[in-house]
Formats: C-alpha cells, sequence, structure tokens
C-alpha cells in the first residue's frame, strides 16, 4: 500500500533521514520505534508531504507522491494525526471535526461523524466546547476522531500516547486497535515501544536517520538490543 | 598574500581615483567598496586594522578636500550608524520592536538646541543664552542623559507589551515627542514648534579644521565609542540576558535574569546612543525643526539594522552605511546621471531622452526604487548582510 | 527546606489547584498526576510565574509569594520546561551563562570599563561552563548553536543550564519526555548522582512509571487540582484512587509496565 | 550567502564600477556649462508643491538662456529631490556646491530644509533664490547670498488682517494653520495685526488633519465667526472650506498665498468660491501672468501650482544676473553672481522685484483675489478686490 | 470656559467621531484579517486602501465625462463604483502576497515587516508614476455624487449628509458580513484553522496558500471599499493620502485586540471618538492654551494607557502563557 524508497530528508544542513526503506501493507499496522532525533516524525512528516525529501520516493498505491502538496495528499487517502495533537485549540469541537472532513463533499459527514462519537463518546459530550479547553486525553482522541473524519484508508499516528496518564493510554491503544479492525491500516510512531509492539504486526526500528532493524513485532519484542534500547531491560 | 596585496591595491587605487575623478560617484562608491573589501578579504588583523584605519582617518578627510559632499555623506553616515547600532541593541539584541526611536534623537538634538541658541532666552527670561559655545562638549553627556532618561521613561509603562503592541507604542510615542515639538510653541514656548530653532551654536575646534573635517571626526570619534561599548555590552551577562530576553522571555525570566531591569537598560542603552548623535546633529545643522524626525526616519534606521542583519553589530554599521549611501548618493547620483543624458539628448533605442516627459523624471522616483531594493533584499537575504555570528569560546573542558 | 501551604489557583471559573500542601527536606520527590490535573500550575506557582490566590510558598524559611521568577532563582530554586525552552539561536554555553546571571556580581562599570575583575570573572563562567556541560555529557558541544543540538541533548542543556544558578532546589518538568527507557535511565542516574553529590532537592513532573518509581524517595499524585495520594512509590502505586484516577489496572499489576 | 560570496561579489562590483567610471564623472566641457539647480521635494506628501518649483524654473531657462547661449554657454537644469527633509537637503546642497559648474540654486520649499542648505551655500558663496520660504529666519541671517522673491509671514499676515479688519470689516474671525512653518506663520502674523485692530479671535488652533475636519468645524460653526482664515495650502484649505461650508458654517473664508492654485476650486467646488486669497503672484488678467499660465499648461499640460510663478520669476532673475556677470564671454563665479543678483531689478508677474540687504524684496506688492467661480480653467478670471504694498521689515539687530 | 457651548455641540461631536470610527474600522479590517491569520502588520495595506479610492475615483470620472453619472441611479453607481475599488485592492492584495511576503513566510518576523515597508514605498510612487502619466495631476477629486451630499437636520445643532449614513450603514454591513464568512461558514473555520496552526490545517486537506491569498483578498477587498468610501466622504485623494488613515487603522486595530475582527470595529470607533472629542474639546477646555493639534497626542496616550491595562487590546484575548 506504502512504500518508502532511499529516502533523504534534510532540516536545512542537518541530514535527518539517510537512504530510509519500509513498506506498509493494506490491513496492517506498523510500529516505528527509536529514540527522539531517529527520525521517526520526520518520516511521517515525509509521508504527508510536509517535507519534501531530496532523494528517493514515497509511494502510496501505486502513485508517487514526492512533490504533491500535503492536502491533495490527504485527498489520496493518508491521514496525519501528528505529535502533540494539534488540534484547532479556538475552535469548537464540531469545528474540528468538520475541518477534518474539510475535503469532502460526499453526503455520508453526519454519518461519520456519529460513527466517530461511536469510538469516542467522550467528545459527543463536549461537541460545542472550545477545543483547547479540553483535558489532554480528550484532546488526542479529537486528534484522532478529526483524523477519522478524512476517511482515510491510512492513518498516520504520530505518538498518540505522549503526556497522557497510564490509564488513557490503554483506552487509546485500545481505540487504535478497533480502527484499524474496521479496516484502516496504520502506521504508528511511539515512544512506549511495550505498548506499541504490543499491538502492531511489524514494526522498524530506526537510528540516527536510518532503518536499523525491522521485522514482526513479535520478533523485535524478543530482539536484545531493542530489549535493552526501547523495553528497559 | 594574494588577498592582501589585493587589498592595499584596491584601497590605494580607489582613492587614487577619487582625487582623479572628484566628481564622480562611482568612483567613491568604489572607493566604498574598497573598504568593504578590507573588511570581508582573507588579509592578516592588524593590515585589516591599519588599511581601515587609514582610510577612515586619513583618506577619508583627504577626499573630503577634494569634495565637500563625500566628507558629507561619510557624517551623515557616522550619524546613522550610531543609530543604528543603538537601535540594533533594543530590536536586535533585546528583541524589542520599537518603531518611534527617532524620538530619542529628537530629544538628544532638542537639549541643545535649545540651550545651544538664543531661544533659551524666550524660555527663561534674560539675555543669557545663547550658552557658550564650549558647552556643547557637556551637552554631549546631558543629551545621553536626558535620552537615557527618556529610555527608561518610555520604557516603563510598556514592559508588559510584547511584539506588535510594544511596536504600536513605541510608534505612538515616536509620534507624540515629535507632535510635542512641533506643539510646544504655546502655551509656553519650549520648541519653537514647526518653525524650528536657529542659530544653533557649533562647538569650538581643538585645532585649525574645518567644520565638515571637524564634525566628521566628531560623528567617528562617537562611533567607535558606540561601537565599542555596544561590543562590550553585548559580550557581557547583559548582552547575554538580552538576548535570552530576545530568544524566550519567560525561560530568561525563570533563570534569574530580571527583565524589568533588562529592558529597561536596553531602552536606555539605546536611546543614549542616539541623543549624543542628537546633540551633534543639531550643532550640524545649525537649525533643528521636527520635520527631522518623522515617523519614516524611525523605519529607516529599523530597516538598516534589519537590512544589515539583525543583532549584529558589523551589520548594523554596513546596514546604516548602505542604506545611508543609497538613498544620499546611488540614487541621486542615478537621478541625476539620467538628468545629465536627457540634457545632453541622448537617444537610447530610437529615443530621445531630451523628449521625456516631466513626469518620468528620474528624481521622483528614487523612493520607489528604494522600496524595491528593500523588498529584494527582505526576498533574496533575509538574514541581512552580515548576519550576527556567535562568537567561539574556549570552554573550561578538560 | 521548602513548604507550600494550602496552595489555591483558579483560572477564570477554573479551578487549577484546591488546597495543595507540599514539603520537601531533600531527596526526590515525583509528582504524577493524569494530563490537566495541576502539576505544571504547581511548578509555576513555586517558580513565581503564578500568583496563588491563597496559601503560602516558603523556601530556607523565606516567603516565596509575591517575588517574581529571577528573585526566586537568585534565592535558589531553578526550573525546567515540559517542552524545552532553550535560547534556541544561542549556543549551549550562552545558555549555561545565561542560567549563572542571578549569580554574577558585576555592575555596568566593569562592563563598560572591562578591567581586571571583569576579565577574570567572566574567564571563570566560562570555565564553569565548561565543567557544566561536561557534568550533563555535552563535552564538546559548548559552541553548538542550542537549536542544531538534538533532542536528547537538548534536554540535558536545558538541565546544566538550571544547575548553572546554582540551585539548592530544582524543578524538572517532564525531563524525560520524548527519550527511550535507555536515555532515561542514563539521566535518572545522573538526577541521582546530582542528589549524591551537591546536596540537591529535585521535584519531578514525569508520566515515564518506572522512573518514578525507580529514582524517587517520595510519590505526590495529583488530580482535578487536588492531591490524592502521597508517600513511598510502592504505596502510591497501590493506591486504590490512584489506580482509578491515573495508573491503570495494567499498570498497577505490574503487566507491561509501559 | 557566505562570506566568500560576499567577497566575490564585492570584486565583481569592483570591477564593474571601474568599467563604468568614465560614465560618472560628468561632461567634459565643464567651463562653458552652466547649471542651474532647483532643490525641493519631488517624491513624498509634498511632491506636487515641490515638482512646481522644478517646472516653474524649466519654463523660465527655456525661455530667457537665448542671451546666454549667445554668448557661448549652455545652459542645463539640474532638479534636486530634497524629500522635504533636512539631511538630505544639507546633503545635495553638498554635492550642488561641489559641482562648479552650478551656478545659482532655485529653492527649497520648506524653511525648514532651506535653512540648514543655506548654511551650506554660503560656505561656497553660491547664491540662492528662494521662491517659497516665508520663514523671517531665512533672510534675517542677512547672509549675502541668500534672497527671496516670496514675501515673508511677517508682511503677508499683515496684509490679510488690514484687508479683513479695513475691507471686509469683520468684527470675529476664527484662524486655523496647518502646523508648518509656512501655515502657521502667517496665521500668527494675521492673527496678531488682527487682534491689534480690535477683531475679536474667536479660535486659534493648529491641524496635521488633511483629510476629515468634521471635529473641527463643529465648534467653529457653534461659535460662529464672520471670518475663517486658513493659514497652508490649497489641498488642506479646500477640504476644509469645503466641509466647513457644507456643515453650514456661514463666515467668509480667507487665505495666504498657499490658496493660490487652480485645484483649490477644482477640490473645493462651489463650496468656497467667493474665498479671499492674499498672494504676490499678479492677477493672471496681466499680461505677463496670463502668458505664463498659458505657457506652462501648454508645456506641462495642467495649471501651474503656487510658487511656480515665484520659481519663475527667481529664475528669471538669477538669468538677468548672469547675463550681467558673464558680458564679454568670460566664465560667471559665484561670488560675482550673488552681488549681481542683488543689484537686478526685476519687473516681472509678482511686481518690480529689488532686493534689499538682507535678500528680501525692498517691496513688496500684494494682491488680495477672490475666487470667482467654481472652473479650474477660469482659475486665471479671479477677480482682484484690493493691492497693498508693503516693506519688508528691516532686520531685527 | 463656556460649558454652554460644550454641551450644544456635544451630539454632533459624538456623531463626528463615530463616523470617522466607522472609517477606521473598515481600513483597520484589513490589518486585522491578515494579522489574524499570518501575525504579520501588512504595512502597505494603505496603499491597498488608497488604490481602492484611485479605482473609484476613476470610474466616476470615467462615469462623469460620459455624461452617465448625474443620470444613473446614485445607489447603483455606488456600489458598483465599490465593487470594482474592492476587486482592484483584493487583487493587489494578492499580488502583494505572492509577489513579497509569500517566499519570506518563514523567516523572522521583521523581514516580512520591513518588506512590507519597502512595498509600500513602492507602491506610493507606482501610484503617482500611473497617475502622472494617465492624467497629469497629483491631486484627484471625487466627483460629487449630488444626493449623497443633502444634509437630514436631526435637531437644531445635529445634523448629518447622506454620505455619512452611507459610509455607517456600509460599515455596518460590511463589518456583519465578514464576521458571519468567518464564524458561520466552512472556509471562515478553515481561515481560523490556518491562522491557528498552518501545518496541522494542511493535514485536514486545507490548501493553506489558497486560504491565506483568500484572506489577503478579503482583507484587500475590505480596505478597496472603504477606499472608495473615503473618497465619496471627504472628496480628495493623493497618492500619500492612505498612509495617515492607515497608521491610524493599524492602531485602531491594535487598541481593538490585533486579530480580532470585533475588536478593529471597537477600536476603530474608540479611536474616532478619542479624535474627535479631542479635536473638538481641546481648546474649549483648555481656554486656548492647547488646541486640535493635539488630538493625535492625546489619542495616542490614551492608546498607550489602554495597553498598559489591557496589553492585548480591547477585545485581544488575554492568553495564558503555559510554561
Amino acid at each position: 500500500m506504502l512504500a518508502l524508497d532511499g529516502l533523504d530528508v534534510y532540516y536545512g544542513e542537518i541530514h535527518a533521514l539517510r537512504g530510509v526503506a519500509l513498506e506498509v501493507r493494506g490491513g496492517e499496522i506498523v510500529t516505528l520505534l527509536g529514540n527522539n532525533g531517529a527520525g521517526k516524525s520526520t518520516t511521517l512528516k515525509t509521508i504527508s508531504g510536509l517535507l519534501a525529501p531530496r532523494r528517493g520516493s514515497v509511494v502510496f498505491d501505486g502513485r508517487a507522491l514526492t512533490g504533491v502538496p500535503p492536502h491533495e495528499i490527504v485527498a489520496r487517502g493518508i491521514a496525519h494525526v501528528p505529535e502533540g495533537r494539534r488540534i484547532f485549540n479556538r475552535l469548537s469541537v464540531r469545528e474540528n471535526m468538520t475541518m477534518g472532513a474539510y475535503l469532502r463533499t460526499d453526503g455520508h459527514v453526519a454519518a461519520d461523524l456519529d460513527r466517530a462519537f461511536e469510538l469516542f463518546p467522550r467528545l459527543k459530550e463536549r461537541l460545542t466546547q472550545v477545543a483547547g479547553t479540553l483535558s489532554g486525553g480528550e484532546q488526542q482522541m479529537l486528534a484522532i476522531a478529526r483524523a477519522l473524519m478524512a476517511r482515510p484508508r491510512l492513518l498516520l499516528l504520530d505518538e498518540p500516547s505522549m503526556g497522557l496518564a497510564p490509564v488513557l493510554v490503554e483506552q487509546i491503544f485500545a481505540t487504535i486497535v478497533s480502527i484499524n479492525g474496521q479496516g484502516t491500516t496504520i502506521l504508528l510512531v511511539e515512544q512506549n515501544a511495550a505498548m506499541a509492539l504490543s499491538i502492531a504486526h511489524r514494526g522498524y526500528v530506526l537510528e540516527t536517520g536510518s532503518v536499523v532493524l525491522s521485522g514482526t513485532a513479535g520478533q523485535l519484542a524478543e530482539n536484545a538490543q531493542v530489549r535493552r534500547a526501547y523495553l528497559g531491560e | 598574500m594574494i588577498a592582501a596585496t589585493a587589498a592595499v591595491a584596491f584601497v590605494a587605487l580607489s582613492s587614487a581615483a577619487v582625487a582623479l575623478f572628484p566628481r564622480s560617484i562611482l568612483v567613491f562608491l568604489l572607493f566604498q567598496g574598497s573598504l568593504l573589501y578590507a573588511y570581508v578579504a582573507r588579509i592578516p588583523g592588524w593590515l585589516r586594522a591599519t588599511l581601515l584605519g587609514a582610510a577612515v582617518l586619513v583618506l577619508m578627510p583627504v577626499i573630503g578636500t577634494y569634495n565637500g559632499y563625500y566628507l558629507e555623506v561619510a557624517t551623515q553616515v557616522g550619524i546613522f550608524v550610531a543609530l543604528a547600532l543603538g537601535l540594533n541593541i533594543v530590536v536586535g539584541l533585546a528583541g524589542l520592536l520599537d518603531l518611534g526611536y527617532v524620538a530619542f534623537f529628537a530629544v538628544g538634538a532638542y537639549s541643545w538646541a535649545i540651550f545651544g541658541s538664543p531661544h533659551a532666552n524666550v524660555l527663561f527670561g534674560g539675555t543669557g543664552f545663547p550658552l557658550p559655545s564650549w558647552w556643547f562638549y557637556p551637552f554631549l553627556l546631558i543629551g545621553l542623559t536626558v535620552a537615557a532618561g527618556t529610555g527608561v521613561v518610555l520604557g516603563l509603562p510598556v514592559l508588559r507589551l510584547r511584539g506588535d503592541y510594544l511596536a504600536i507604542v513605541t510608534l505612538g510615542f515616536g509620534e507624540v515627542i515629535r507632535v510635542l515639538a512641533n506643539n510646544l510653541d504655546k502655551p509656553i514656548n519650549v520648541t519653537n514648534g514647526p518653525r524650528g530653532i536657529t542659530p544653533i551654536s557649533r562647538p569650538p575646534l581643538p585645532l585649525e579644521v574645518s567644520y565638515a573635517v571637524g564634525f566628521y571626526f566628531l560623528a567617528l570619534l562617537i562611533v567607535v565609542v558606540v561601537i565599542l561599548v555596544n561590543r562590550r555590552l553585548e559580550d557581557s551577562h547583559i548582552g547575554r540576558a538580552w538576548e535570552a530576553i530576545r530568544e524566550d522571555q519567560l525561560a530568561a525570566q525563570a533563570m534569574g535574569v530580571p527583565l524589568v531591569r533588562a529592558k529597561l537598560l536596553a531602552f536606555a542603552s539605546g536611546a543614549s546612543f542616539a541623543g549624543v548623535m542628537g546633540v551633534v546633529f543639531s550643532a550640524k545643522q545649525v537649525f533643528i525643526n521636527p520635520e527631522s524626525f518623522t515617523f519614516l526616519e524611525s523605519i529607516g534606521v529599523l530597516a538598516m539594522v534589519i537590512l544589515g542583519g539583525m543583532g549584529s553589530i558589523p551589520g548594523a554599521i554596513v546596514g546604516a552605511t548602505v542604506v545611508t549611501v543609497l538613498n544620499l548618493q546611488v540614487l541621486k547620483g542615478l537621478s541625476l546621471w539620467l538628468n545629465e543624458l536627457k540634457n545632453a539628448g541622448v537617444t537610447i533605442f530610437g529615443y530621445n531622452l531630451a523628449n521625456l516627459p516631466t513626469q518620468l523624471e528620474p528624481a521622483k522616483y528614487e523612493r520607489m526604487i528604494f522600496g524595491l531594493i528593500l523588498v529584494l533584499m527582505m526576498i533574496f537575504r533575509p538574514q541581512g548582510i552580515f548576519p550576527a555570528r556567535r562568537r567561539q569560546r574556549e570552554l573550561g573542558e578538560q | 527546606m521548602f513548604e507550600a501551604v494550602d496552595v489555591t489557583k483558579t483560572f477564570g471559573g477554573l479551578t487549577a489547584l484546591q488546597r495543595v500542601t507540599f514539603a520537601l527536606d531533600g531527596g526526590i520527590a515525583s509528582i504524577i498526576g493524569p494530563n490537566g490535573a495541576g502539576k505544571t500550575t504547581l511548578f509555576n506557582v513555586f517558580t513565581g510565574l503564578y500568583r496563588p490566590d491563597i496559601g503560602a510558598v516558603t523556601f530556607r524559611g523565606r516567603p516565596l509569594v509575591g517575588l517574581r521568577p529571577d528573585e526566586i532563582t537568585a534565592l535558589g530554586v531553578c526550573r525546567t520546561f515540559q517542552n524545552i525552552r532553550l535560547f534556541a539561536n544561542m549556543t549551549a554555553a550562552e545558555n549555561i551563562l545565561v542560567g549563572m546571571h542571578s549569580r554574577i556580581r558585576l555592575g555596568l562599570r566593569d562592563v563598560l570599563t572591562r578591567g581586571r575583575r571583569f576579565v577574570d570573572a567572566e574567564g571563570a563562567l566560562w570555565q564553569r561552563a565548561g565543567v557544566l556541560l561536561e557534568r550533563v555529557g555535552l563535552r564538546g558541544k559548548g559552541n553548538e548553536i542550542a537549536r542544531n543540538l538534538a533532542y536528547g541533548e537538548q534536554r540535558r542543556l536545558e538541565l546544566a543550564r538550571a544547575l548553572a544558578s546554582e540551585p539548592a532546589l530544582l524543578l524538572l518538568d517532564e525531563p524525560t519526555a520524548g527519550m527511550t527507557q535507555a536515555e532515561a535511565g542514563t539521566l535518572m542516574a545522573l538526577l541521582r548522582r546530582l542528589v549524591g553529590e551537591l546536596g540537591l532537592a529535585i521535584i519531578l513532573i514525569e508520566h515515564n512509571m518506572r522512573v518514578v518509581m525507580e529514582v524517587s524517595d517520595r510519590v505526590t499524585v495529583l488530580d482535578h487540582g487536588e492531591k490524592i495520594a502521597e508517600g513511598p512509590p510502592r504505596e502510591v502505586q497501590a493506591d486504590a484512587r490512584v489506580i482509578e484516577a491515573y495508573l491503570g489496572r495494567r499498570a498497577a499489576t505490574g503487566r507491561a509496565v509501559p | 550567502m557566505t562570506s566568500t560570496r560576499i567577497r566575490s561579489l564585492v570584486a565583481l562590483g569592483a570591477a564593474l564600477a571601474v568599467a563604468l567610471l568614465p560614465l560618472g564623472s560628468g561632461p567634459a566641457a565643464q567651463g562653458k556649462t552652466i547649471k542651474i539647480a532647483t532643490q525641493s521635494p519631488l517624491s513624498g506628501g509634498q511632491a506636487a508643491l515641490g515638482e512646481g518649483i522644478k517646472l516653474g524654473t524649466q519654463l523660465a531657462i527655456e525661455k530667457f538662456k537665448v542671451n546666454l547661449e549667445k554668448a557661448g554657454f549652455k545652459v542645463e537644469l539640474v532638479p534636486y529631490d530634497d524629500q522635504a527633509k533636512p539631511d538630505v537637503g544639507v546633503s545635495n546642497a553638498k554635492n550642488i556646491i561641489a559641482d562648479k559648474a552650478i551656478m545659482v540654486v532655485i529653492g527649497h520649499l520648506n524653511s525648514g530644509v532651506a535653512i540648514p542648505s543655506s548654511e551650506v551655500y554660503k560656505e561656497d558663496n553660491l547664491p540662492m533664490i528662494s521662491p517659497a520660504n516665508t520663514n523671517e529666519k531665512v533672510t534675517d541671517r542677512g547672509y549675502p547670498n541668500v534672497n527671496r522673491v516670496c514675501g515673508r509671514d511677517d508682511v503677508q499676515g499683515p496684509v490679510g488682517a488690514e484687508f479683513a479688519a479695513g475691507t471686509l470689516k469683520v468684527k470675529t474671525a476664527y484662524v486655523l494653520h496647518d502646523k508648518t512653518t509656512y501655515g502657521q506663520g502667517v496665521a500668527e502674523a494675521f492673527k496678531n495685526d488682527l487682534e491689534k485692530k480690535g477683531v475679536k479671535i474667536v479660535g486659534f488652533e493648529g491641524t496635521e488633519e488633511k483629510s476629515n475636519f468634521d471635529p473641527i468645524v463643529t465648534p467653529i460653526k457653534a461659535k460662529n465667526p464672520e471670518l475663517v482664515y486658513f493659514g497652508g495650502i490649497y489641498d488642506q484649505a479646500a477640504p476644509f472650506f469645503k466641509q466647513a461650508k457644507e456643515k453650514g458654517v456661514k463666515a467668509k473664508f480667507l487665505g495666504p498665498d498657499g490658496l493660490d492654485s487652480s485645484d483649490f476650486v477644482k477640490i473645493g467646488g462651489k463650496a468656497v468660491v467667493g474665498t479671499y486669497y492674499t498672494t504676490a503672484a499678479a492677477p493672471a488678467s496681466s499680461a505677463q501672468a496670463k502668458q505664463f499660465g498659458e505657457e506652462y499648461k501648454k508645456k506641462f499640460g495642467k495649471n501651474p501650482e503656487p510658487y511656480a510663478a515665484e520659481s519663475y520669476v527667481a529664475t528669471a532673475i538669477a538669468i538677468k544676473a548672469l547675463e550681467e556677470v558673464t558680458k564679454g564671454g568670460k566664465a560667471p563665479t559665484r561670488e560675482a553672481l550673488g552681488s549681481a543678483i542683488r543689484k537686478v531689478k526685476y519687473n516681472g508677474m509678482t511686481g518690480s522685484i529689488e532686493f534689499d540687504d538682507k535678500g528680501d524684496p525692498k517691496k513688496a506688492s500684494y494682491y488680495v483675489m477672490q475666487v470667482t467661480t467654481d472652473n479650474p480653467e477660469k482659475w486665471s478670471e479671479n477677480k482682484e478686490a484690493k493691492r497693498l504694498a508693503i516693506a519688508a521689515p528691516a532686520m531685527k539687530k | 470656559m463656556d460649558f454652554e457651548l460644550l454641551v450644544r455641540i456635544f451630539p454632533q461631536v459624538l456623531l463626528d467621531g463615530l463616523l470617522l470610527g466607522f472609517m477606521y474600522a473598515l481600513i483597520a479590517l484589513g490589518y486585522t484579517m491578515v494579522y489574524g491569520v499570518l501575525e504579520f502588520i501588512n504595512f502597505a495595506h494603505s496603499e491597498i486602501f488608497i488604490v481602492g479610492a484611485f479605482v473609484g475615483v476613476e470610474l466616476l470620472l470615467g462615469l462623469k465625462s460620459r455624461g452617465v453619472l448625474d443620470t444613473a441611479p446614485w445607489p447603483l453607481v455606488l456600489l458598483g463604483v465599490m465593487l470594482a475599488g474592492m476587486l482592484a485592492s483584493g487583487a493587489l492584495a494578492v499580488t502583494i502576497e505572492r509577489v513579497a511576503y509569500r517566499p519570506l513566510r518563514a523567516a523572522p518576523r521583521l523581514i516580512p515587516l520591513i518588506s512590507a515597508i519597502g512595498m509600500s514605498f513602492f507602491l506610493q510612487d507606482v501610484i503617482r508614476l500611473t497617475e502622472s502619466l494617465w492624467r497629469n495631476a497629483f491631486n484627484l477629486v471625487y466627483p460629487t455624487l449630488e444626493p449623497l451630499n443633502e444634509r437630514f437636520e436631526l435637531t437644531s445643532t445635529l445634523d448629518v449628509s447622506a454620505k455619512s449614513l452611507v459610509v455607517i450603514v456600509a460599515a455596518l454591513l460590511m463589518l456583519w458580513g465578514l464576521h458571519a464568512l468567518v464564524n458561520r461558514t466552512k472556509i471562515g473555520t478553515a481561515i481560523r484553522a490556518v491562522a491557528e496552526d498552518q501545518a496541522a490545517a494542511s493535514l485536514m486537506g486545507i490548501d493553506v496558500n489558497r486560504i491565506i491569498s483568500l484572506t489577503f483578498l478579503i482583507g484587500g477587498a475590505m480596505g478597496g471599499a472603504a477606499g472608495v468610501l473615503f473618497g465619496v466622504q471627504y472628496g480628495l485623494i493623493n497618492p500619500y493620502t492612505g498612509f495617515i488613515p492607515g497608521l491610524k487603522a493599524f492602531t485602531a486595530a491594535v487598541l481593538g485586540g490585533i486579530g480580532n475582527i470585533p475588536g478593529a470595529m471597537l477600536g476603530g470607533i474608540v479611536l474616532g471618538l478619542l479624535e474627535a472629542f479631542a479635536a473638538s474639546y481641546m481648546s474649549l477646555l483648555t481656554g486656548g492654551a492647547f488646541g486640535a493639534e493635539y488630538k493625535d497626542i492625546f489619542a495616542f496616550s490614551v492608546l498607550i494607557l489602554i495597553l498598559i491595562f489591557r496589553p492585548k487590546g480591547l477585545l485581544g484575548e488575554v492568553v495564558r502563557e503555559r510554561a
């Protein structure tokens, strides 16, 4: 479904990604592990068009995404929940959701709104509330719900557990699994390696901008290097 | 070695050329260019210092005897360099956007203008004024103090404001000072309103030199002092505190930087440079009125700082030089040259310039070109001509 | 040494802190709790960014309420920020030197005359900056622009900058956020050393429960602006209210601790 | 851009400059060229007036240069833009005195620029004839090289006062000015003289406002004066009078020579018909003035701005003096020209002009004109209401 | 002090101030729209505004020379002219953004400001060049639409002209329209989303560049409409006329809380009232010691005072600094 190959990305002079290659197949949950600065978020931003690679290719459904602006990438079926949630604080919950469905002209937006509220009943209670006043967990829910409003076939999630209480992290991960169960493919970047490997099918480990390890979630969880660096053993 | 020879030759040749063609603006630009080259060329420090020193101390005054206009340009460059350096502290280092900077210049200028002219008699009665002309020198200090005080007065109420709110308040303050200067001829005649104050005494000069040369050296001296003070402030805990405020005010305060004191000091030091130069300006002009202190002047100085490179001392110097030379020389030179072509009836593409309608008079569109240059500079070199560079330091690491 | 009594803070109608009492005499204390529980607000009250509506904060017997943040720093309380707030365009060493600001005893005259006193003092500052960089493992990075440092390095630089003010009490707001377990472990070891070597007291806001449990002498749990539990890590971990509001059952039973 | 690139750029610039060297070094035949410079704002908000000065000069040069050309001289105009800024004016002045071919300066518009600039001209005895600077200080310094063909504030103001009190016989007056050297100067002189004549001044204010005069008009209307005087230029006076009239102010309107432009009625329309203004320029019914107006319009496609006529006269005087000093084809000097200018007796459309020892016209004739129609084309048909001649006051020592 | 006079003119001064305030508010909207989205002061807005006024005057003069002006119904003429002014100013604003601001979007905030100042200088003289070639004129005068000059005497001390009423009505309509657009439509929500977080907005499928262009278009169009109304109201324009009202409107925008649409309105009105009362009353209150010339000092002093107590303007949200 999605294939990255030989991706080189720079921030000014800094070489952030060095020849990253990875693949996501339809229906999977794939996770990217790595410490901060390894290039996980950069990878996601390059896929969604926020960053332009200097070399290499991003192919989605057989069509190249390089050079395509972010808003068109959304139209092709990729939604990106960025790090730090980035909800629109001054917009209401409903307006945030409407923005998620910005490009849609079909008549099913209302139905999708209801579906999203099934996943996140808390949001329905706060429909007219200004998003900035939501709690951290609710904001994360809103960020994911908002992305789902675009009816993506591939969902990019960047650190959904960041800054959340453990009790909420469990909820969010359960929701991710159920979203995947409804047929949405997921590429998950996560600090919390244990959690991520527990729900993912496959994973990649990034270090200083390169893929150093890949395999099924089970293989990675057993890998000594992963256990030492990311599972803290 | 090649660079050293080139630099020396460049400076020498261009100054000789000025002597040969004293009216050619291009030649003078060449001379200025040679100084810039000497500054950026890879040559030993002592050679650089010698070349630049010789150029400003000896060559420039000599050139001035060939063409006094160049000396005037150089003096005005000096005045604006000091202003730009002062504003650089406030905007470039401390990150406080000030759109009314010229107010401090006005305060300095009026302080000497009032006491250095018979106008003070109107204000205080009697015939004791103007003060003897040597008072000019103490007044450099008084102008500095008054301007610094004004800086604090402005600084105090606006400490809580940020960014554009600060900008608008400083803009308002600048306008208030100008309008006050324009209106304070009644009920008490402090500034003589729009008619301005004249004649303003000029200082006695130590040597037998002309006023043009005298003011050149005076401006030069002040600029040197300002640069020195600026560098010392910048390279100290005070300068670092300013930059920290610019980068992140809240974090700076949490790290122990007293915001109020640091910001007031920034306003005061920036203002004091303008104050000193105001005193010099009023004596040089012999006449001042509020027209010299408009909002556009503040904008001009801001453009110098940003064009040169924010927070950078060489940047502020070069920025002030470029803008002043551009305004007083290049654009003027260009329109004079076009005018000459026109008078000579030169034909371009089969069109005789003498038939040029007066609407297209080149002298009328100097500001348009200036505006265009500003836009282009920002687009193609937004960091300025000489962006600030971090100093590399030896650290106590084992 | 540090004491906060009945601290209450409201924003508009929203109560961010409700009669929170907190005391520390040394060692490492952690504050945990769900997002929006008031942890960062409490830090902001401690460091003078917010003034509490009610309540007193004292440090070594001196009241802190009403003092400006820089005055509190000068007294020996310094902090880091949840989302790193370095002086991005200054070098690492300069960042640390700004941290020393409240300890610098030079006046405007010293700066302008640049006499012996200034040169010596300034030299000593840079020397010490080097030592601090080395302490947090940033040796050789002194001349790098802060913005260009890697994320983990930035976190450590922020710590060094806080240490530069010679604090007796250090407030760290999620210092391991965005770090892998291995990196977090290294940082905690460093904190432990600091407590041991310098006699520092540290208050920590953390989400990484493994870190909290390993390093803290005591844990305080906030929820909705109120203190709901306090005590040694093991006790707090077993507290029913804490499990309900924050930890969740999985974490409490020790399975797959995140 | 790295410093290497700066370096290469500088080098490139230098090479370019060398290549262009001969261009900027001025024409070779300097000795046989006489240049007349103008300094006035050619850009910015006051550009319209500044351009009038330049165009008036240009017209005069073309008209009167014949004799000089016969004597073998080429006469050229060099217009400088002083941007109404003193520092720019001074730097231009330095440039002007360095160009030895420039024999005389016609300018400036603003006294604030003229005073410091003339300090520079004095360094080299370069004569300056001002068409527009009415501030007393311009000539009261007693410089031998500084002259003006326009009246002084302290002459024109009293002319207006004499007319208001003597002819119109008003009892109350309201005075507004534009807060410029000129406007305030003439308004104050007017007000002081009028008070002496026993007229009650019900208000005296300044304003920099250019568009919205509502809040100023409201109290005027309430006070209901018989006369409203505006010290300033037509582009402010016309909207002011217009808005006042529309709001129901019933007073007569009076102003100084800044109103003497056909644009005054173009802007003010019917509302300003009947307005009086004082001017030194003769009514266009006089043959000379009429001819000037027509030639100006023909050449530049518009009616003359205020001070265009004065610039024309100033240039004519300068050329007359130049003819004097170049007799027999000898090269003129600035100093000689300066004293020659002081000796010129010129009879033109602003009356006969002869300078006194300060450079003021010995005797200024003033006309009080009344606007008769709202058709700008017929500005020249304005009616002469009164004629007065007043000598400039002697230098205050 | 003439107390009776003071009271007598009060209603008129109030009305004068309101009228001026609406004018400022209209211009201020352009600043505020752009600021709200890009946090950037579009210094060239005064020229965008004055271009509207110039297009208006050219059209009216054109109609007049064809003799249509007096026969056509005035509301139609005015509407047409305003639309043309809005279109021209809007297009100019979009072009300026594309050429002079977009390349600088990632640069530090002062850089686009200087670019805008340069643009302002440039445009002033371009307008002047164009007008001097086209009409050989510097000052242009709005032809009068006779019905608009009619005055209504409300009381013996209070009257108002038809054109003032038109300005007030037009201002209110435009403000209402703008408010509705921004708060009640999807495109308005998108504008607010872009204002808050451009990257996140692009991840929603919003074409950020288009939304920014749209913002400039709307802000510019408001400026153009204000320009035409300004010309109709005051009659005289020249290439530099825009500068001072632009500066005042910018002040009004900041006073109200920049980036806030009702704030621009309120700021404009407050500034207008301040100026009107200062200009009318200063001399009466001080017995002639101070006069109308102090109105700007008065206005700016009050501005400074207000900002000291409300550092984010009258309606600006006081954002809590998150540590």
